[in-house]
């Protein structure tokens, strides 16, 4: 029992080391460092986007909107970095954040699913974007602020990279040392159990959804730095990819069971799916037919079956 | 790391052999991105390579992840046609083939600041004169009404550099045809089926005031067509598009459409690899391509009923890609 | 899982509707009346008739999404599974990329597909265990693969008189594709009230271990109703074919969320148990009514999106005041 | 002798960490009602899944009618005429009775796939006119009382004696737990009535029940059959003894450790309470005072407790806590105002079964288990062992997932949760005895009073009238929302079961 306990918590690194072995008996040519280090910095900000949503999913819910978040986020950085300079990176994280925290309680007070009240928060958002975007994108013509984080520690490990590790290391340790991963699991196992053992339902889903936004923010901080600009759409295609990677490492959708870790590892195979498949030289259409069935294989290895009883 | 320690290309010339070709559009499933990397098959195969094809669903992200990825590869002679999904998506393509060495041509989108004279390997921007096509299909399409009525417009994808300048040259149509008035204009997002709704919804709103619509791409243009059929209209309403898609460009030729402008995919997804070719085996100095070949917008045509006949059938014309003639289709520098 | 808190006995035995689904009819009424207040336009027949042809090919793919949704699952392979079958319908009827003619032949074909798909995101949720919202996300993505496989770089239109006619030629008022629709729509209530597929899969939303007690097998059910839902959605397919009068890959575009949309605004559950294809009937007609009614009254495009947001949000938090209790699980 | 209509022979059953069953031996006669004790964990529903073929054995042999069988699925034992109606209430909440009746072997009423609803509906009124159940066979069943819903169990085993020409053999695990007496009363009946044509197997952990209604009794202990007794003249103390291995006390409610209660200012104060549900309810409770509310479902009872832990909204109303008014906006406040809730549905609102039992010990109370801000492993170590031991809490350890535990050890599980700490002030305990043994509920009777001796005022939905009156220092009587009456019930002068039942109605 114990040592199969054991293994099903390294799957989603079981799947991503199969992965990069595929890949490079594809073509050998992968496997290089510069290949991997670049498949961690572009993995950066599907990390911590990841992350963040995972916990809404610990608690049972789910935040479609984080995308278009992290679109909003690069408008509003490129549009505040002129004037705030340094601050704007804080600004933006903690205006994402807020806007989470906001749609926690939209969901939470007026007793919607997080599925609806995140796809209005995901339409909304976009809306806003646009407009104060001009529908275009916004250049950033001095990036000092936000230079570092397209910079190389040590010459080797991508800055973003490294800030991903740290906020997924950062999340993981508090949620350990504190009581608030019994309060995730609860509210994500038994949402009614938990509430009436007095956890802070609403509050740890409104903090939940906040973490989510924030991170969004992060995400959002990251393309800018590395696109030079921000756009009102830019993000928006990395929602399912996320969702993805939540699933892929193993974290249970029906909330519960799972950990940010394992949707570290989860954005890793799909950004090696997404990269990967193409670089080998896989088609277009073949490419997609591989990206669902690996993708679907890859969950059905990683899902801990003793930990999810019914898998709908 | 990060990708310094190529030389920097353009010094030691290819080998033909040992070039690399990346042609990225966004999806193979539209007929005009397919006709792009038809293109670059052909050219490639005409010097005896073949063309890696990337794609990238239309999703920024990913564009620039294959592109890191690619750079992270091999890069002394690598040759990249690019489409970037969008102006905001150019900057980090150019700056990482800059650092890596790699030869670039991008189409399409490019914020106006950012300018292929300054770099060394960025060897070319091509686009096409957004606000004249828009202008030019709105004032054939004032023509076609007579030259008094109402139009509506279908607008592409509100954030692209395309969908705006086609627009702003459809108001510039609009300020000299002044009998024509435009009643709507709704986003359809380049695409048939929301045109084909959006269009109901919008001739139930004006009714038989609608004498024209005006879609800034053919797919919106034909999804308009369906629209019409469907309300019994077919016919009674003039509607013109960008692209010359072949679809549209049979509906021009049997009337069915006003007018289209050519955006000559095979012959982009082509010339771009072959500027890049002629770059790396030095064939063709960087410094001696004229600045106004750097950034260009490219030759193209209004298709009316009267010239349809030749666009009728695309086909790329191999001397097009011979180094001598890659900028022969310039019409003027970027403005 | 999903626990609910258990209600307490309610004093009388209920059969039929009650007070707690009248919440999306009165906002379908509500949002109805405002935009006929607003717009002359709006209100005018044929604007009505509009509205509900527009609506035709949200509802088939709805009618599918709303059996999987009602047994607590998910479904997010409309998009991929159109796709494949607007191909392949395109490619086997009268077109012009190659010489088939198999007419009714070859929607049937394409339906059969959709079953295809369905089947396999079935088995991938009942064999390897993967949760459905994975599955059909992955099988999206086939899906997508084969219908660009069959594009092969030029786009298929259709030629076939009969095909193309479904969405021109009008019986009362309304396109055939419309009566298509409320075909399908009549034959999922009856599907749901009247087959034993139809009341387990209501049954296995509502508890699926005890299915399971009484010496049922589930599985075969659950593999079922994807496919089901896959030929409503191979059916979608081939209508959207027959509105554009040519095969697109792109053909299901964003109907995997609308669907999902209208049969939560309709009242469906998507935690299981409750709702059923009026529900989604009514959610598909308030998501068109809005979508419609934006554009009549000239919301500027740019804020179209975020208006149908807020107001889809608003819709359904006024429909679920009813039911709200103090200690109620909102997943 | 006949053959028996069941026999099982040392039947072994292994779990990570558990042996729930030890070789047990069991013989039911025809037409008997046999019935089940045992202490938690003894291995009763164990024993009986395997009779229905949803536990494998790992050793042992099931003999039906004399022939040993295989039972591999609910559906081969049914073949074979055995059929159970579960611990755990187990019908499709969405579904008619009807269904639910014919559900797995519909019949005629389905043919091909598609429903006959008017023989659907006759078939279930066929199986509800068996037990003389008058229900509409095609009402939700969420819609339905529990007693209502018990007996569409019934009805719904019954139907295996479609499948075979045998007089069946029905099995009934706890059926009682969440019925109220009248309820019980019309159960009883029908189990009379069933041992016409079947054989019964009951399972109760009210020993009085299980005397009464069976004609004789197995003993199980640590998965053995430790003895027989039949129940004519028997006395639950004799059952006890054996379930346990020795005497147990006499003073089950431990009567003897009750406080005095001093009328000092009160703990709890509640005026004019308004919800839902009930309407101006007032009353107090002292510290160290026990005090019972009685009444049917229905009553208002459960929602007066739950808003009383701000779990159910109130409309008007006052609450005190040691004199300070307190607004109970959230089951946090609650908590943060020192009062612990037991939920009646330990399954769905007790528990959160995936988690260990050292969570769901300290879920409530994280303070018992923080250094500072972080979880101290060791901390929460010692103190979830000392309370394991405190509880005798039978578990492979305190990592284990609570749902592996058997039901009374979840419910001290979940009772330790608000000691833990050991801030609580009041305690409100819905059915705390609920599916405990006769040991475990001297326990948790015990440990209340030890809570009481230190101040600790209780409220108590009592899980039987004995139970209330063998613990409350006072009783209130609900009927349609509001207090009917208070009766007094100290210690030497308690009211019997009749008295309260006359008030209640
Ligand atoms: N033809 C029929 N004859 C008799 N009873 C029926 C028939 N069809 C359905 N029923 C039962 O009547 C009740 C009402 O049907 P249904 O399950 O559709 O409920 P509903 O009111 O739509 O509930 P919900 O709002 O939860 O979907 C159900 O319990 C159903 O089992
Ligand atoms: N699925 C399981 N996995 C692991 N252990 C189990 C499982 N089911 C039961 N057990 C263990 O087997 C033992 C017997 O449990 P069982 O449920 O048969 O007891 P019981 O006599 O019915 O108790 P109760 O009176 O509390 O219902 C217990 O120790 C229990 O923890
Ligand atoms: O139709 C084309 C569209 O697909 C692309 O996005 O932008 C340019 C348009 O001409
Ligand atoms: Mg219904
Ligand atoms: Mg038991």
């Amino acid at each position: 029992m114990k040592p199969v306990h054991r293994l099903t918590g390294f799957m989603p690194l079981i799947a991503l080391v199969a992965l990069v072995a595929a890949l490079t008996v594809a073509d050998p040519d992968f496997l290089t460092q510069r290949s991997l280090i670049a498949v961690a910095r572009t993995a950066a900000p599907l990390i911590v986007l990841a992350a963040g949503a995972t916990l809404v999913v610990l608690c049972g819910g789910i935040d479609l909107s984080i995308a278009a978040l992290a679109s909003l986020s690069t408008v509003f950085l490129a549009l505040w970095l002129p004037e705030l300079g340094g601050l704007a990176t804080p600004a933006v994280i903690l205006v994402a954040a807020a806007i989470g925290a906001a749609q926690g309680a939209a969901h939470v007070l007026l007793r919607i699913p997080s599925f609806i009240v995140t796809l209005g928060g995901m339409a909304i958002l976009s809306a806003v974007a646009l407009v104060i975007s001009g529908a275009g994108t916004v250049r950033v013509v001095d990036d000092s602020t936000i230079h570092w984080l397209d910079l190389y520690l040590a010459g080797y490990v991508p800055m973003s990279a490294a800030m991903a590790v740290l906020v997924v290391a950062l999340i993981a340790v508090v949620l350990t040392v504190t009581p608030l991963r019994s309060w995730i699991a609860a509210t994500g196992y038994s949402e009614s159990a938990a509430r009436l053992a007095g956890t802070p339902v609403d509050l740890v889903k409104i903090g939940a959804f906040c973490v989510s936004g924030g991170c969004a923010g992060l995400a959002a901080v990251m393309l800018v730095s590395r696109q030079f600009s921000g756009g009102p759409t830019m993000a928006d295609n990395l929602l399912l990819p996320a969702v993805a990677a939540i699933v892929v490492g193993g974290t249970a959708i029906t909330g519960g069971h799972g950990s940010v870790w394992r949707s570290f590892a989860g954005a890793l195979v799909v950004t090696l799916l997404r990269v990967g498949l193409p670089i080998v030289g896989v088609p277009s259409a073949y490419e997609q037919i591989l990206y669902g069935a690996i993708i679907v294989v890859a969950v059905a290895l990683t899902l801990d079956r003793a930990k999810v009883s019914t898998v709908k | 790391a990060g990708g310094n320690d190529t030389a920097a290309g353009g010094e030691a010339a290819c080998e033909p052999s040992a070039v690399r070709l990346v042609g990225q559009v966004r999806n193979e499933s539209n007929p005009y991105e397919a006709s792009w990397l038809a293109g670059g098959d052909a050219f490639a195969k005409s010097v005896g390579l073949t063309q890696e094809r990337l794609t990238y669903d239309g999703d920024s992200t990913k564009q620039q992840e294959q592109i890191s990825q690619i750079l992270a590869g091999d890069t002394k002679c690598l040759v990249m046609n690019v489409l970037p999904n969008g102006d905001s998506d150019t900057a980090p393509i150019v700056k990482g083939a800059d650092q890596a060495g790699a030869y670039l041509v991008t189409q399409w989108n490019k914020p106006a600041d950012l300018k292929p004279a300054d770099y060394k390997t960025w060897l070319s921007h091509i686009t096409y004169n957004g606000v004249e096509s828009g202008q030019q299909i709105g004032d054939a399409l004032a023509t076609a009404i007579g030259g008094s009525g109402g139009i509506i417009a279908l607008q592409g994808v509100l954030d692209t550099a395309a969908a705006k300048d086609r627009f702003a040259g459809l108001q510039k149509s609009l300020e000299k045809n002044t009998g024509v008035k435009l009643l709507d204009q709704q986003a359809a997002n380049f695409s048939r089926a929301e045109a084909l709704t959006v269009t109901k919804t919008l001739l139930t709103k004006h009714g038989d005031k609608v004498k024209g619509i005006w879609a800034a791409n053919d797919d919106m243009a034909l999804g308009a067509l369906e629209a019409l059929q469907q309300a019994g209209l077919a016919g009674k309403v003039a509607v013109v598009g960008i692209d010359a898609v072949p679809d549209a460009v049979t509906a021009v030729k049997n009337g069915t459409m006003t007018a289209t402008v050519s955006s000559d995919g095979s012959w982009q997804g082509g010339v771009g690899l072959a500027i890049g070719f002629c770059a790396a085996t030095g064939k063709l100095k960087v410094e001696e391509i004229a600045k106004d070949n750097r950034a260009f917008f490219a030759e193209q045509f209004l298709i009316t009923k009267d010239n349809a006949g030749e666009f009728a059938a695309p086909k790329t014309n191999p001397a097009d890609f011979e180094c001598g003639n890659v900028f022969n289709r310039v019409a003027g520098p970027l403005t | 899982m999903t626990s609910e808190v258990v209600n307490a006995p309610r004093r009388q035995s209920r059969r039929g509707a009650s007070f707690r689904d009248a919440g999306p009819p009165v906002a379908l009424i509500v949002v109805f009346l405002v935009f006929a207040a607003l717009s002359p336009q709006f209100r005018s027949l044929d604007n009505v008739a509009n509205i509900v042809d527009a609506a035709a090919v949200l509802a088939v793919v709805t009618c599918g999404i709303t059996f999987v949704l009602m047994m607590g699952s998910i479904d997010l392979s409309a998009a991929g599974v159109m796709g494949a079958s607007a191909l392949t319908v395109s490619l086997l009827v009268a077109n012009n990329r190659n010489d088939n003619d198999f007419g009714l032949l070859g929607i049937a074909v394409a339906v059969l597909l959709g079953c295809a798909f369905g089947c396999l995101s079935g088995l991938a949720l009942v064999l390897l265990k993967v949760p459905s919202f994975m599955a059909t996300l992955g099988m999206s993505a086939v899906g997508l693969g084969v219908a660009t496989l069959m594009f092969a770089g030029v786009q298929p239109n259709i030629s076939d008189t009969m095909v193309k006619g479904l969405a021109i030629e009008r019986f009362l008022g309304l396109s055939y594709l419309t009566w298509i629709a409320a075909g399908c729509v009549l034959v999922g209530w009856l599907v749901q009230r009247y087959t034993r597929l139809g009341r387990y899969a209501f049954a296995i939303g509502g508890a699926e271990e005890v299915l399971a007690l009484s010496g049922v097998k589930v599985k075969p059910y659950k593999v079922a109703v994807f496919t089901l839902a896959g030929a409503f959605y191979g059916l979608a397919g081939v209508m959207v074919t027959s509105q554009l009068g040519a095969g697109l890959v792109q053909a299901g575009d964003g109907y995997d969320f609308s669907a999902i949309t209208a049969a939560v605004v309709g009242g469906t559950l998507l935690t299981g148990g409750r709702g059923g294809i009026g529900h989604s009937a009514v959610g598909v007609l308030l998501v068109m009514v809005l979508t419609n009614g934006l554009v009549q009254v000239g919301v500027s495009p740019y804020w179209q999106g975020g208006v149908e947001g807020l107001i889809v949000v608003a819709a359904v938090a006024a429909a679920v005041i009813p039911q709200r209790r103090r200690n109620q699980v909102v997943k | 002798m006949s053959v028996p209509a069941l026999e099982v022979r040392g039947l072994v059953k292994h779990y990570p960490g558990v042996k729930a069953l030890d070789g047990v031996d069991l013989v039911v006669r025809r037409n008997e009602v046999l019935g089940l004790a045992g202490e938690n964990g003894a291995g009763k529903s164990t024993l009986l899944k395997a009779l229905v073929g949803l536990v494998a054995p790992d050793a042992g042999s099931i003999h039906v009618r004399g022939e040993p069988v295989r039972l591999r699925s609910v559906v081969d034992a049914a073949d074979h005429g055995i059929g159970m109606v579960f611990q755990e209430q187990s019908l499709v909440p969405n579904l008619t009775a009807a269904e639910n009746i014919v559900l797995g072997s519909e019949g005629p009423a389905v043919r091909r796939g598609v429903y006959r609803w008017e023989v659907m509906r006759r078939l279930a009124q066929e199986q509800l006119d068996k037990i003389g159940s008058r229900i509409d066979p095609l009402a939700r069943t969420d819609s339905l009382s529990f007693a209502d819903r018990q007996m569409v169990e019934i009805a719904k085993v019954l139907r295996i004696e479609e499948r075979t020409q045998h007089p069946p053999v029905v099995i009934l695990d706890e059926p009682t737990s969440v019925l109220e007496p009248k309820e019980i009363d019309t159960l009883f009946a029908q189990i009379r009535r069933l041992r016409e044509f079947a054989t019964v197997i009951f399972v109760s952990h009210r020993l009085d029940e299980v005397l009464d209604v069976c004609d004789r009794v197995t003993v199980l202990r640590g998965g053995r059959s430790v003895g027989e007794v039949a129940t004519a003249g028997a006395v639950p103390r004799e059952l006890h003894r054996m379930m346990i291995g020795s005497t147990g006390s006499d003073d089950h409610y431990h009567e003897n450790a009750a406080t005095t209660v001093v009328s000092e200012e009160p703990r709890l104060s509640v005026r004019g309470l308004s919800g839902a549900t009930f309407r101006d309810i007032s009353f107090d409770v002292a510290r160290g005072e026990i005090v019972a509310i009685v009444g049917v479902h229905g009553s208002g009872r459960e929602d007066v407790c739950r808003a009383l832990f701000g779990a159910e909204p109130t409309t008007a109303g006052e609450i005190r806590m040691d004199g300070r008014t307190i607004e109970l906006p959230s089951t946090r406040a609650a908590c943060a105002a020192g009062i612990g809730y037991v939920p009646a549905e330990r399954k769905i609102e007790g528990m959160v079964g995936p988690m260990s039992v050292a969570e769901n010990m300290t879920l409530a109370k994280q303070r018992a288990r923080l250094a500072g801000p972080f979880v101290a492993p060791r901390k929460q170590a010692t103190l979830v062992d000392s309370w394991i031991r405190r509880l005798s809490i039978r578990t492979p350890g305190r990592d284990t997932p609570i749902q592996r535990l058997s039901g009374g050890n979840q419910q001290k599980v979940i009772l330790a949760r608000w000691l833990v700490a050991g801030d609580v002030r009041l305690l409100l305990l819905d059915h705390p005895t609920r599916g405990l043994d006769i040991g475990a509920r001297s326990e948790v009777y015990r440990l209340m009073r030890e809570l009481a001796a230190t101040g600790v005022a209780t409220v108590l939905l009592g899980d039987s009238l004995e139970e209330a009156i063998g613990m409350a220092d006072r009783i209130l009587v609900m009927t349609d929302g509001r207090v009917a009456t208070e009766v007094a019930c100290p210690n030497g002068g308690k009211p019997s079961p009749l008295d309260l039942v006359k008030e209640m109605v």
